[in-house]
């Protein structure tokens, strides 16, 4: 299925999990939303993404 | 003068200085001058997460055991700001968000609607909220009555050095306010943060005064001392500005010569 | 940024600020505030002995191993400047003076003419000359010529409390100068010294603004602050000031909510 | 003979010296001048003062 | 330079300085100060008709000729001046009108939430609105988006006399203006009129500085010609400033005397 | 206020504002402003007369029937400013002379001693002495002292453009002085004359605010509004300056809505 | 019947219009609104007003 | 003989007069000095000039 992350198109076996998505992430300091919406990192596992859906993943950086 | 605690929303701070991370040149740079300052808290962004990005930021604050503070800079919206304090709150593990929502990017100035709304919606959600405001006097007022924690209004421009451009809507903005007033914003030099401090404010938040100064651990060290200077002025009660000259001198027991 | 030693006529100073010890309420005051301030130096007026005079003002001083900088405060002609001067070489075993030539009580402004006079004369006898001088550049460019060996330019009125009236001109004095710029009068608050520092003053010389505040000692430990703070941000290059704004936070990144 | 002292009019036996007028100052940080030119310290024992000079003595005081 | 006209909605006036009425102590200075100040529009508010009030305000503003120009002063709610507005334009047959929307007696700032929902409310009713803001660019923005036909920012507060506080937010609301701006409140002498003109306003509108003047109908001689004055400045491009001096005399062809 | 005379020396001029011609592009300029202005003084320097010197400004100056004040511009000590009047008074005949003695061409400041002492000179020739001074108010009593027929204070370095820069000393200046107070120097647009009327001073001479402009002819009417406008704005009696706000709108007779 | 015009009580005949209770004011340069609503002038003679109701008659004064 | 005219050598014959060497000059607005002092145009035509002198002739220009 297609997906958007973090504004890039993304091609996702189906129902993966947000959980496998960001399996790469730090363990701390990340959170993700999913078309807007907060998932707390505790549903990512169980949290199954669909075609067409917007994935933002954000961390902290420098800022004023 | 030895007991004047710095406190936003029930949590005491040993610096009445804010320190924005934004633009240091490097972590090393972070590190320095959070060092150098000797703050307690500094802010930081949300941005999307890249492969190159390393979790550094985090371990620097907290090996320095600053509390971080998450903005919503760039945000132009509530709902985009509200979103973001939301992603931080996950995030951080923090419900405190430096609450920015400016209009454009050109000025960077914070959108009175968007700001009074976003604030309004955050402090209904449970979070601590410290907004970045002007220096409308009524506006500061509104965002206390939502439920703001502090008022962070500007003394100009962010980034543009220019200062304190209106001494007396701070003084009308500390006068009746019942929160922390912090300035945030402007701060081009040490003399700044004192006078704003001397205005009454009860901390300095900054960055690039600090962060793009040419020797950013030294102006870190100059504004730290600033801020404690203008704080220390202000308790220690000024002499009052006269139009005439007062002598310092005794004026009698003068010899003739 | 570590080693900014402050020379006077070759004597090394470890502290930026000079005190003047006029105005201070007692001589419990005045102990208290040099321990405060830190000063290494202290200004003092030459009076008629009275019966009740007791030397302590000087055991004061010498005990807290501060240097003795005796003024001619008060004297209206080279004339009577040059013999105060001559009698607090006697009276004090120095000859370091601050010459002051005041033109009228109400003002307390430098005479020019005179001021200029009585320099050159106490230089040719030996003296080491810190004049107390408008801010005209050209003026202290001659005392300069003169031999002095710092110029000392008003911010305003002395006990005035206006701070620095005309930066422009003390930007000019400190641009040619080749010998240190001491900004002495006028300071009111611990924002003015710091500003005087950033506009690259090697030193402040106040009284009034520390002796007649509410709190003298807090006050004295401000603007020790505040020079140290102002020194520091001079050195440290601060960021140019900017008509517009300059995002702290990254503009790019920002996720799409 | 008929002196000033700091301002005030003085009598002193005729041929006071300058060290004995002044014989109750304290040790240091005075300094004094007759008709306005300072005389040493070293000089006041053979000073002799005369009928209308001006006597001037001086000490620090608070000052900015 | 000669056809430099002032035109708001599509109406050109002849003057470019827009008189309130508040504050004379006598009908008879209210004419006065019109004829002296060569004014084309004055404000009026709208108050509870008493017995003794005369029809003769109305009365001298039109043998003037000078357009009204109802405001709704003292209003707190956007509801309050909208009911003001329409009970102005049903009295006085004019859909034109100064939107005042306080927040307190005592700062007498706008509130910039009521204020924007009264502007909008009054535009979707055909008003021809003039609000009168704070000097934040955004809000200026939001009010010309929302249908204003002109923005008047404070220099400072009604009646103070401060004068332009923050010049550099005045700026920012000319440059990107596409209605006239019109500085509105804070007005205190003849030179602050000069200056708003200078900084790009298209009209000063002001009241007690010359309603409470000693000599009202001299200063509204006087702020009238330094309207003119700084309006003609601003057209006649001014010279840029310099850190240093420039010669006004030719430096060649000194004679050797 | 009809009645308001300007005089120097015992001539009363109808204009306050007092013009340099130098810096004007060409001849016509120097017309054009002269007309525009409304002046009825303008200043001359001396120069080597050289072949192509037609004698064109002196009659352009007499047409326009204004008093020619010939000044010292580039001396650097009296005797050469001394002389350079003598020859001025030899070729123009007239003894008045804006006396002019700087101390570089940096920074165009008089040189206090030189000034004084060419004046003195100039005074027992008998000329009718306008010496162009800082604005120190000592060196403007002495100047007076010497039988200076008007002191001419700057407002900030020849050429600069940056205004008056430190109001204080005008004012006390200006409080004190016996003869007129003309502020000379440092004018960049029309609310700095302005300014400079309010602050007390009997008129106003520039020359590079208008020959400079893009515009010289709009600019020159607009400082001579500017010069009117700040001067009955000072016997007009402005307000005094508030903290707070005033209303300027009746607070009683509200309707309830 | 009872009624407020501008703050204050007011007795009046049941019926009373618009017209009737303004009849002594200036043909020009007033307005009048009942419980908020703005009642244009040409509606004053047909309008009654209503026990309770509150009028408030405004005009221009001097404002800045 | 030889002297210095506005700061340039001239040669001229000896003897010459103030007069003559400014002979072309206008009639009016016109000033001169020799080595330093005004000669009054009145005294122009008897002024001989002198080898090594230094003159001045000024006149009025455009000014601050």
């Amino acid at each position: 299925m297609k997906l958007t992350v973090n504004g890039a198109p993304r091609e996702l076996d189906d129902a993966t999990t947000l959980a496998r998505l960001l399996d790469d992430q730090p363990a701390r300091g990340v959170a993700a939303a999913v078309d807007g919406e907060v998932v707390p990192r505790a549903e990512w596992a169980g949290f199954r993404l669909a075609e067409g859906q917007a994935v933002e993943v954000l961390t902290a950086v420098q800022g004023g | 003068m030895s007991d004047d605690p710095f406190v936003i929303a029930g949590v005491e701070f040993p610096s009445r200085l804010i320190l924005g991370t934004g633009g240091a040149p490097s972590m090393r740079v972070v590190d320095e001058v959070i060092a150098a300052s000797g703050t307690a808290m500094c802010t930081v962004a949300m941005r999307r997460i890249s492969p190159g990005t390393s979790g550094s930021l985090i371990d620097v604050l907290e090996r320095r055991g600053v509390r971080i503070l998450p903005n919503t800079a760039g945000c132009r919206t509530a709902q985009e700001a509200v979103r973001t304090a939301e992603l931080a709150r996950e995030a951080l593990s923090t419900d405190w968000v430096k609450l920015e929502v400016v209009a454009d990017e050109r000025t960077l100035l914070p959108d009175a609607v968007e700001l009074l709304d976003a604030a309004e919606t955050l402090v209904a959600q449970g979070f601590t909220v410290l907004p970045y405001t002007n220096d409308d006097p009524v506006l500061a007022r509104r965002l206390q009555q939502a439920g703001c924690v502090a008022v962070m209004p500007l003394g100009s421009p962010i980034g543009s050095g220019l200062g304190i451009l209106n001494p007396h809507n701070i003084e009308l903005i500390v006068a009746e306010a019942r929160v922390p007033v912090i300035l945030d914003a402007g701060i081009g030099t040490a003399s700044d943060a004192a006078l704003a401090m001397e205005l009454g404010c009860a901390a300095v938040l900054l960055a690039s005064s600090v962060t793009r100064a040419q020797h950013p651990a030294a102006m870190a060290t100059a504004v730290a001392a600033a801020v404690t200077a203008g704080r220390l002025a202000r308790l220690a009660g000024r002499i009052p500005k006269r139009h005439h000259a007062q002598a310092s001198s005794p004026t009698e027991g003068m010899a003739v010569l």
